[in-house]
């Protein structure tokens, strides 16, 4: 089943970032899947038994592993939940949101409101904005049509319109992300 | 009948009319909100749409984001469920306006019954016997001590608009009653926006038994017998069985015919419960009606066999009732526990994440629950995780079999009020059948 | 009553019986071997003991060690369950002998219905139709032939000491009929220690139905309907269903008619299961008895409300039948899933840890399972890992509910057969109800 | 709830044999399938004794584990299948069994049979061995009783009775332990 919405940047950043950070640590000795997957081994024997550390070494080789509690996310990245089969569950969010890298130090443009997202003010209409238009703070980005009232969403931020992440004519839920704006790209 | 149903809730409420609507080969849409984006009713469901943050306010009772993902999603009926939006004459109306069915009553009758004040004046002008107490709202505290003077301290003093046992105080004596009814207002205003009062006597120890009832677009309705909900704490139900320990054949339908009558009253359409109060003497007035699929409408499920979410699609999308009065044939007995996600002797909700879960099984036990392993229970909303059902060729094995299956209940990582349960469920009088809504408020008394 | 019952099994039948003592207020102990010291149905009993490493036939059929765990443990009676030492007479008669009551029929019964071929002889002396075939053993080839001739190929050769397939021939032309006659008594051999062997006509596509018999040490007998067990893959049940979409009440009638006087004849106590062929034209013929509770007893117990394992209890300790015939009423439909820890195509076994699991819940749905997130399959036994039952107001909903919770059930670790069970209850024939034993190879067949 | 028997002492050392043996095919990769198994029996050991710390070096393999107490809810955190609550589930074992340390080198004695233990062949009669006696291979420990039958249970080894593990006229189970004999213990 596809996430039907991404949370705010930061939040999906704090997740990942740990993979950054085991590639860095894997100095001395060049890292390979077989290494990663046993140091996820570990981290499931050590979860599953509520240990809060584990360390291991082998010919130069040290793995050590802490648990402290609350740092962990309410819902586990390594999902312990029972997950119920697909069947089919369908998302309005289709595409995969682009990766961690892209989005670092850009803003993220979010329906505020479940609705019909609309690019422009009419069918006829040229679109308010295109990938690559620079915008100002409150100027209108798009149109998302709820309860047949056509709600304007502005601009957060000044910047370059890296991307539009929805099709038009089509529906958004709350907190889908409609637009990425790099705030530091100047006209 | 519908092609694709949104179900307005969470938690249990929304699997079990999921699956309803997956037994009738229903589509249906999932609404939820960013605290409940892997919850089990999300995936459940054939398509989801996020309709806000946590805040039940902005998300599950925001009413322009909860249509908007009905209409993207082409849904032609809403399922409310309990709460939320499901007694908001508003929504319902404005489903009605834009074409979606609202798989409830009609909005007049959730208006209607929203005030409470004036159902009983209803009620009582039809010549049904209602509480003793004032009819319509209480305009000043003169009103109020000339009703509670007519009828006899002590009185209970509820709000009009009200519900869960909110905006309500006990008054014992004439002097005690102007503090009341103040504080009464206040707590009204404050929870409902509405601060209309009214009164009525206070039983001691009475019992709490409601009817519940079907009706058709036609205009036929027919009851499906009694719950029994005395076991509450600060009017709250915890237990609820069905049939009652209290009511017999004859007893039963004289509340089922008055229960019709009343709902007739009111043009009442769909499922909906007639709430009455029992006294010692086993004379029963009418108190209210819930407009809505109960909390505990599983026992009634059992005893009758009559699936009554799917009743309530059905009837909703306009088919006549499938069954006749004298086809309704009540069939052992059933008891619900209502576990909570709360400290079992404070009753303070204990969020947090569910280490372990592991429901009971076997013959004559149902649990509805949206809970799994590594589910997080979540502060924003309702405290109850899951409902434990059983149901017995009669009281006692029903009995024994909630024992049993409460003791096979694992759920850890949070506190639930399982303990409480076994409490009453160990009890003699309990057994015996020997309670009233004071009963768990005697059982926890130190 | 018993104060104490040990449970001489494991799985969902030990959790199943250890749940009904519990519902009685009897204590109960459980067996178990080195592979089952976690196991949930030891967790469940209020005793333990351990009898023996994993291989069955040194714990679980471990005569010596099964009657010293009860010996040291003070029971008052012994529930094998089904397999294992349930069928096993000359355990009965131990019991019996040093004063355990063996809750099942007495070792008579057992012995007798242990000879297929001797109880047929039986049955048919009093005048029951029995499937065409040899009566008593077939002592030599000579004696195959010359039966076989009689009734008219196909036929079907049987170990008189069979059960669940094995040591069965279906022989299509008299040239082979010799060998494999003598196939059939190499496999009876091996399996069941004794070559003797009968034969009968062999139907094509006949259905398998049972009808369950309670019987009390008054000699009063009752029967609470048939089960339809036609889904079988190799002779192995996988899906039941009660009440079988081929017998009418007339039929059913007929049947109970003949079950109980087929259990008067051999003065059968306790619970226990007449199974019969039915043709295509409806004619019955008595095959066999079984003297256990059977795996699919739920769906009785789902459409008459009677607790099978309970009666069962109550029967053994000399209570006399609580219900007449007349009292029985089959409401509803229900269904039976065999949830086998099995590839779903190739059907081998496929034990391992189970990493999670969550069973379905909601209206008509129960699940018998002694399983839980984190159990392991241990390979040295039967793969059954759960049932699901559901139960409707007609066959078409107790399909819509299998579908339903079939589709909710999470089974992950190993593999089971639940897609299996999704396509069956997919299929059209299936859903209408044209079924025979051979449905499920022809929906198998690539 | 307390484990009902233990396996016999044969059958646990053979589980720990790995221990040594996988410590040489270890040399191209960092951890095998038999280090994790090995690790999860650290473990249960580090639990099972209440330690909130266990390091362990050999041949350049170093395991360290830690346990905070308290830092999870107490119930259940030694297992990790869901449990009933106990609601007095009696095992036959009721004495905890002496610790791995005392055991080491010990030969454990177990109980054929599921039945009941005497440790003389009749109520009068003396014990046929008592702790600190040396016995001889053969040479008869107990009764056990069953189906009325009394089966003498022999020594395994030559040794030392170290201690007498059951209680007399007590019932027994399957694989439960009777004696420690220390075998290298001479008269």
């Amino acid at each position: 089943m596809n996430t039907h919405h991404i949370p705010s940047s930061k939040k999906r950043m704090s997740r990942r970032q740990p993979a950054e950070d085991t590639d860095q640590t894997g100095e001395a000795r060049l890292l390979t899947v077989e290494h990663l997957r046993q140091v996820q081994d570990l981290i499931t024997l050590l979860r599953k038994n509520n240990l809060t550390e584990l360390e291991i070494e082998q010919q130069g080789f040290r793995v050590r592993l802490r648990y402290e509690v609350g740092v962990r996310p309410a819902t586990g990245s390594l999902t312990d939940t029972a997950v119920v089969p697909p069947q089919g569950n369908q998302s309005l969010v289709k595409e995969a949101t682009p990766s961690e890298e892209d989005t670092s130090g850009l803003v993220t443009i979010t329906s505020p409101i479940v609705g019909t997202f609309y690019r422009s003010p009419s069918p006829d209409a040229d679109p308010y904005v295109e990938e690559g238009d620079y915008v100002k703070k409150g100027q209108v980005l798009c149109i998302v049509e709820a309860m047949k009232l056509m709600n304007e969403i502005e601009s957060e931020t000044d910047g370059r319109i890296v991307k539009i992440l929805a099709e038009s004519t089509k529906p958004v839920e709350y907190g889908q992300p409609l637009f990425l704006i790099d705030p530091k790209a100047r006209a | 009948m519908f092609k694709k149903v949104l179900v307005a809730n969470r938690g249990e409420i929304a699997l079990r009319v999921i699956q309803a609507c997956k037994e009738l080969g229903i589509k249906t849409v999932a609404i939820h909100s960013e605290a409940d984006s892997e919850a089990l009713h999300v995936r459940a469901a054939d398509e989801k749409v996020c309709v806000g943050p946590a805040e039940a306010s902005l998300s599950y009772r925001n009413i322009p984001n909860v249509l908007s993902a009905a209409e993207i999603t082409g849904v032609d009926a809403i399922h409310p469920g309990y709460g939320f939006l499901a007694e908001n004459a508003h929504f319902a109306e404005v489903c009605e306006s834009i074409g979606i069915k609202f798989i409830g009553p009609t909005s007049e009758n959730i208006a209607l019954m929203g005030d409470k004040a004036k159902a009983r004046e209803i009620i009582a002008k039809r010549g049904l016997p209602v509480t003793p107490g004032s009819l319509g709202e209480l305009r000043n505290e003169e009103e109020a001590m000339q009703a509670a003077k007519k009828i006899g301290f002590p009185v209970i003093i509820k709000a009009t608009a009200g519900g869960g046992g909110r905006g309500m105080r006990v008054v014992n004596r004439a002097e005690d009653l102007s503090r009341a009814f103040q504080a009464a207002q206040a707590e009204a205003k404050s929870t409902f926006g509405h601060e209309g009062v009214y009164l009525e006597r206070y039983f001691l120890e009475p019992r709490h038994i409601e009817v519940q009832v079907l009706a058709d677009y036609r205009g036929h309705v027919i009851h499906l017998g009694e719950r029994d909900c005395s076991i509450q704490r600060r009017h709250q139900k915890l237990v609820e069985e069905s049939p009652s320990p209290a009511v017999d054949d004859k007893l039963r339908r004289e509340l089922g015919r008055v229960a019709i009558e009343a709902m007739k009253a009111v043009h009442y359409r769909n499922v909906g419960t007639v709430e009455f109060l029992l006294d010692k003497e086993r004379n029963f007035f009418f108190m209210e009606v819930n407009t809505r699929i109960q909390v505990e409408h599983p026992v009634t499920e059992m005893v009758t066999g009559i699936d009554l979410v799917k009743e309530q699609i059905r009837l909703a999308a306009g088919y006549p009732l499938s069954i006749r009065q004298q086809d309704v044939v009540m069939t052992g007995h059933s008891f619900e526990c209502r576990i909570n996600a709360e400290d079992p002797e404070k009753f303070i909700p204990c969020p947090g994440r569910v280490t372990k879960y592991r429901a009971p099984g076997g013959f004559g036990v149902r649990v509805d629950s949206a809970m799994e392993p590594g589910a997080t229970v979540v502060p924003h909303y309702d405290s109850l995780i899951a409902k434990l059902i059983t149901h017995g060729k009669d009281r006692q094995e029903a009995i024994a079999r909630m024992r049993r299956a409460l003791g096979e209940f694992v759920i850890e990582g949070i506190n639930t009020t399982i303990p409480l349960h076994q409490k009453i469920f160990d009890d003699v009088d309990f057994q015996k059948g020997h309670v009233s809504t004071t009963f768990l408020d005697q059982l926890l008394a130190p």
